[in-house]
């Protein structure tokens, strides 16, 4: 029994990882730069097409795939960022709810279209497939890689923004543009670079999440929900909020769903709804 | 009997001025008849397009004017949709008291949610009203005995006040659904145009000032959260009515994005934008949807990015800067 | 009083118009289609309507004599509502003469109302809760229903010697149909379910599931999931958790298997046995001259079980056609579909003419590697299963 | 001050943020028609000392009484209800509604009519009226009808007051009602204040001396969260600590009295 539940938290807490590196950019951009993006989870949806036409057509390794997701969605999005999204920094969440949407719909067309609805499965090398045991439990091997690649990305964001100047910028430029224009901070520039970090990690989140929860083109749409439950548990624009509660949520889910199946579905909503009811601004949430 | 006294002054004219009927709006009303005659072919369309407009400004009520973002309203919609069904599945077809209980059952829903709704802002409410709306989707999806489950309810439905068949043409599914939804714009503008409705108004502009008038707003935002959704589970139960059927689509989160996603287009706070945006998004969604049935929606995408974009503040509030700007 | 004039000159000249485009359509036969082609099923609706346009390729677009015409519509999910709107647009404003597609039960369910209304063919091509084909005296189906391939499949797997098995099943509609039938079947030949579990529909991560099974530690497993992201998913963690044959034997309806899912989840998937009506790698001519049509048309992508459905479904309406000589009237139609027989790309096949539901083969498959790639190959075939439940109450 | 009825005691009220005492067992009683005025340096927590006897903030001690009646337990909408109403130093104002609007809102909250869905706005014949009479009474029935985010600051200050007086206060605490308002606008804008009706008690917060000491009948120095001291205007005037708070320490402070 508890070799069993050893590993049912050790899954959850791999699946929560997974959570993580979708959600994390959202709560960057979300609660630094006040924009809601709902498209957060269409470049994790280009991430993963990224991937999938990495490693077939291009024959590329997996691991050597997934900067490259990394890479393009944040190059995508800050395509994007200069040329529409920073319009609508100041014109209200209702606005930039509607804009993204419409973005979720072109970009799911457009993968329908190039790629087809169907699902794009990929062949993980062997060493990520199967299970390491330790003792008498079995770890699947590719969700211990998951959790190592979130631990690192986690560790990169909290020293990379909270102990280099850079991060001192952003924080400065999301606090108060103003006050950093005056300081000679180039804003716009510093805009750029958090949005494309957030899509970018997005892009890799979308990567990693293929070989466990598939990629067609409703990603975009399907995941947001996960997605924006994890921003708003963790608390906005906190990284460490963000870890916390998406390791919360994915081992309440699956412990919930291994001790009481009968109401698996319900147990991530309601966690979310008592918790926010409790707790407004999130776990960790400032603002 | 203290009767009517007849203010006056400039601001009192101007205050009646306010919320008059205009000539647009009864040339809008007039068009909206015109289906019956020129495109009979499209009144089911039609129908749908005037149930989602009475959604949608169930959902202005709350978000519009009182300023609650909500992303789960399809809650309500789905209650209603079911109260009715349910009503006509053990026998009591009847379109009109289906509509009641509708009205009742939501009501009594939105009572009860009102109570955590009011409590929380920004983007915990948002993700609250979407956590209540997908629990009451998986809550629906265990009752399948009540519910249908995935399969949903068939049902069959009374002709409507005993004399009108719903018809495979759709007259009166349009003529039934077009009613409400007149009798709904009446009951949403005299709401809007009462104290109640400036109290809203006031809410949304600047909450915080509205404890330093003696206002304990709370209760106004549970009553104005009851109020619509009742009037989205009349729509709910207009579609269960005029289609016959029910599934667990009316309680997803797609119909409840769907909604906001039409008002925000139509324009909020302005009580036809919810109308304007269900007419806009659907018939383009209808159009497209003939021409490419596959990707329709990437063009659906791109009219709501292009709109964002050329009108933020949804066509209404473009137009009304438009007119703005001609006049002076 | 204003209204109730209106509605009866509206409806008036409705009629009018309907009658005259009616006659006017001499030459053309309308089918439309409605399918779910976007959102989250809409590989189902492309795959169906790509069986579709596939035949029609084949065969030419004229049957009896007539022009076949397609309208397709796409509802975007499981919408009754649309798809009654659909079904009604078809008829009044399109002047289609069949509807055919349906994808999901609740979009064939919506549209039942419509063709009893209107006295027109219904094709259902793939929505598979038994119930549908009662809905209406017009439908006949083409695809299969879960309780055809689950019950048989109970019985073939306690036949084998099966003692005891843990069921898991998506919780839904076609998720609880698939657990009754496939108990009733087990049980009746001397089996024992010994767990049951719901995974909810769009469940992303089955490891919860999957480690209850694995501390039951019972002789087989049966699951029955979406096609989709879920095959490959609760396959990997089966495998994940060593829960793979030929310790623990996995029972399945076909969409654990289907290609994708089998390409992702590799040699773990070898002895996996499922049970389906539509076998890609069957070996028959005909098959193979389908599966390699149907490739070459669509890039590459191969046919599955919705395809197939689609068309056959097609076959029906040109056969049908035939026989009433170009009478697409809704009673000839039916009358002429009850009974017919022909032989599928699935194998030979047949509409029942009490129940106008299919009647078939249904193939139980196990997974082994055939030169290399991982196939679902034939080990047995329970032949002529019609559905369980019709007139079972 | 004995005889005089006390519509307002404030009694020991303590809050702290933290470690920092933003107030300290502050005492305060304002009798009907008290033009009295809380004066002190910036960051003497004078805002603090409004929000805490408004109910926007919760003391951790003391006691609020309202005409006689405890209302320290009461939201503060509970306590506008019962006559005790507050301006805003920042405006605080609803920028899309006209002055009639907002002002009819107020009055409507007062006379319970505001829940009223079902009645047209105009036939609260007799609200309508009287928030036109206020709105007059302040200088404002020439913009009446113009939103409030297109009024000049002066007349949004005076709208503040128009929103207060809407309430039928009992007791009106004003926060720094001339804030920000050029001197020659101020002095106008305290004689409205001056003219308001003389059963009302009537707090303020000013900065500017001269006005003070023209329209203040008693004067409390707040200094880090205390009550300094409390007298006639002509005892504080002539109080050496007054002056040592004003004039001693910083510089700029000193400029702060003289404004």
């Amino acid at each position: 029994m508890i070799g069993n539940l050893i590993v049912v938290l050790f899954d959850g807490f791999a699946f929560g990882m997974l959570l993580f590196v979708l959600s994390v950019g959202l709560s960057v951009t979300l609660g630094l730069m006040n924009f809601t993006n709902l498209a957060h989870c269409a470049f994790g949806m280009l991430g993963g097409y990224c991937v999938v036409v990495a490693m077939r057509s291009l024959d590329m390794p997996f691991l050597l795939a997934l900067p490259l997701a990394f890479i393009i969605a944040a190059l995508v999005s800050v395509a994007f960022e200069r040329t529409i999204f920073r319009r609508l920094y100041r014109a209200g969440e209702l606005n930039q709810v509607l804009l993204t949407i419409g973005l979720v719909f072109v970009a799911a067309a457009s993968f329908a279209y190039f790629f087809g609805t169907g699902q794009q499965p990929i062949v993980l090398p062997d060493y990520l497939q199967g299970s390491v045991e330790i003792g008498t439990l079995r770890f699947g091997a590719y969700r211990i890689f998951l959790v190592v690649m979130a631990l690192l990305i986690a560790g990169l964001l909290v020293v990379g923004l909270e102990h280099t100047r850079f991060g001192a910028r952003i924080r400065a430029a999301v606090d108060n543009q103003r006050v950093a224009q005056g300081l000679g901070l180039d804003v716009d520039s510093i805009f750029a670079v958090t949005f494309a970090l957030g899509s970018g990690l997005a892009g890799l989140g979308g990567a990693l999440a293929i070989e466990i929860v598939g990629l067609d083109p409703s990603f975009g749409f399907h995941y947001l929900v996960y997605v924006l439950i994890v921003v708003a548990v963790g608390g906005l624009g906190s990284i460490g909020g963000s870890f916390v509660a998406a390791a919360l949520l994915g081992i309440f889910d699956v412990t919930g769903k291994f001790f009481v199946p009968d109401i698996g579905a319900f147990l991530i909503y309601l966690f979310m709804v008592v918790l926010l009811f409790v707790r407004p601004l999130g776990l960790f949430g400032k603002r | 009997m203290r009767t009517e006294r007849a203010i006056s002054g400039p601001a009192a004219t101007w205050l009646k001025k306010r919320n008059r009927i205009s000539t647009v709006e009864i040339a809008f009303w007039l068009t909206t008849l015109l289906p019956f005659v020129l495109f009979p072919s499209y009144l089911s369309l039609a129908s749908q397009i005037a149930i989602a407009a009475l959604f949608a400004l169930s959902v202005d009520l709350v978000l519009g004017y009182a300023g609650i973002i909500t992303l789960g309203h399809a809650m309500f919609f789905g209650l209603g949709a079911y109260a009715a069904a349910v009503l006509a599945k053990h026998g009591w077809g009847e379109p009109l008291t289906g509509l009641l209980a509708a009205a009742l059952i939501a009501g009594v829903a939105g009572f009860v949610t009102s109570f955590i709704i009011v409590r929380v802002q920004h983007l915990a409410l948002i993700m609250i009203t979407l956590g209540l709306g997908l629990l009451t989707y998986e809550l629906a999806n265990s009752f399948s005995s009540i519910t249908g489950g995935t399969d949903g309810l068939s049902v069959e439905i009374w002709p409507v006040l005993g004399i009108f068949d719903f018809d495979l043409w759709g007259y009166t599914a349009y003529g039934y659904a077009l009613a409400a939804l007149f009798i709904g714009v009446l009951a949403a503008r005299r709401i809007v145009n009462s104290s109640f409705g400036l109290a809203l108004t006031g809410i949304r502009e600047n909450s915080a000032r509205m404890p330093a008038i003696g206002s304990v707003y709370r209760v106004h935002l549970q009553k104005i959260y009851v109020i619509s959704a009742s009037m989205a589970g009349v729509a709910g139960a207009l579609l269960a009515e005029t289609t016959g059927t029910v599934s667990l689509d009316t309680l997803s989160f797609q119909r409840s994005a769907d909604v906001v996603v039409m008002l925000i287009l139509g324009g909020t706070g302005r009580l036809y934008g919810g109308i304007i945006g269900a007419i806009i998004f659907l018939v383009a969604r209808d159009r497209l949807s003939d021409l490419n049935p596959q990707y329709w929606y990437f063009w659906i995408g791109l009219l709501l990015m292009a709109i964002v974009l050329v009108m933020p503040g949804g066509v209404l509030g473009g137009l009304a800067r438009l007119f703005q700007r001609n006049a002076k | 009083m204003l209204k109730k004039t209106a509605t009866a000159l509206g409806l008036g000249f409705g009629l009018a118009l309907a009658m005259s485009s009616t006659a006017l359509a001499g030459g053309t036969v309308k089918v439309g289609l409605i399918l779910p082609l976007s959102g989250q099923f809409a590989d189902t609706g492309a795959q169906i309507e790509r069986g579709v346009k596939l035949y029609m390729q084949e065969h030419g677009d004229e049957a009896a004599g007539k022009k076949i015409e397609l309208v397709v519509k796409d509802t975007g999910g499981p919408n009754p509502d649309v798809a009654k709107r659909l079904a009604q647009e078809l008829v009044v404003r399109d002047k289609a003469d069949i509807i055919a597609g349906f994808g999901l039960t609740p979009e064939a369910l919506g549209a039942a109302s419509v063709a009893t209304e209107a006295k027109k063919l219904m094709v259902d091509m793939n929505a598979a809760t038994s119930v549908v084909t009662e809905k209406s005296p017009y439908i006949v189906r083409t695809s299969m229903t879960i309780p055809q391939v689950n019950y048989a499949f109970g019985k073939w797997a306690a036949e084998q010697g099966i003692k005891h098995a843990y069921t898991i099943v998506a919780d839904y509609g076609p998720g609880h149909d698939a657990e009754k039938s496939f108990a009733k079947g087990f049980e009746e030949k001397g089996g024992k379910i010994v767990g049951a579990d719901h995974s909810p529909v769009a469940n992303p991560d089955f490891s919860a599931y999957v480690q209850r099974i694995k501390a039951a530690n019972p002789e087989a497993v049966y699951i029955f999931i979406p096609g989709g992201a879920q095959p490959a998913a609760i396959g990997k963690a089966l495998a994940e958790k060593g829960l793979t044959p030929p310790d623990t034997k996995i029972l399945a309806q076909g969409e654990l298997t289907l290609p994708e899912a089998l390409q992702s989840m590799g040699q773990t998937a070898k002895g996996i046995i499922t049970a389906f009506h539509y076998t890609l790698e069957r070996d028959d001519p005909l098959n193979k001259k389908f599966v390699a049509a149907y490739e070459k048309a669509n890039n590459g992508r191969a046919p599955d079980f919705f395809s197939v459905g689609g068309y056959d479904g097609m076959h029906l309406i040109y056969a049908a056609l035939e026989k009433t000589k170009g009478d697409a009237s809704g009673d000839a139609l039916v009358a002429a579909a009850k009974g017919m027989s022909w032989e599928s790309p699935r194998g030979p096949i047949s509409i029942d003419p009490e129940t106008r539901d299919i009647v078939q083969n249904v193939y139980i498959r196990e997974v082994k590697e055939v030169d290399g790639k991982l196939q679902n190959v034939i080990i047995d075939t329970i032949k002529d299963v019609k559905d369980p439940l019709h007139g079972a109450k | 001050m004995s005889g005089e009825t006390v519509i307002l005691r404030a009694e020991g009220i303590a809050r702290k943020f933290g470690s920092l005492e933003v107030a300290r067992d502050i005492s305060l009683a304002l009798p009907v028609g008290a033009r009295h005025a809380l004066i002190g340096p910036n960051g003497a927590g004078k805002t603090t000392l409004i929000n805490l006897i408004t109910g926007s903030l919760k003391p951790d001690a003391g006691r609020i009484t309202l005409d006689g009646q405890d209302v320290t337990a009461l939201a503060a909408a509970e306590r506008v209800r019962r006559g005790l109403t507050r301006t805003f130093q920042i405006n605080t104002l609803f920028p899309g509604l006209t002055p009639i609007e907002s002002v009819l809102l107020a009055v409507c909250e007062r006379k319970r009519e505001a829940g009223q869905f079902w009645r047209r706005l105009t036939s609260h014949a007799e609200a309508v009226d009287e928030a036109f009479a206020i709105l007059r009474q302040l200088h404002l029935e020439e913009v009446a009808t113009r939103e409030t985010r297109h009024l000049a600051y002066g007349q949004q200050r005076l709208l503040e007051i128009a929103l207060a007086l809407a309430t039928r206060p009992k007791v009106l605490l004003l926060d720094e009602p001339a804030a920000g308002v050029p001197k020659d606008e101020s002095a106008a804008l305290f004689s409205v204040i001056a003219a308001l009706p003389a059963d009302m008690a009537v707090l303020f917060i000013e900065h500017d001396m001269n006005l003070v000491f023209k329209f203040a009948s008693r004067i409390t120095v707040l200094v880090s969260g205390a009550v300094l001291v409390e007298a006639e205007p002509e005892a504080i005037r002539a109080d050496p600590r007054v002056r040592e708070v004003y004039l001693g320490s910083v510089g700029d402070q000193h400029a702060e009295l003289r404004r």
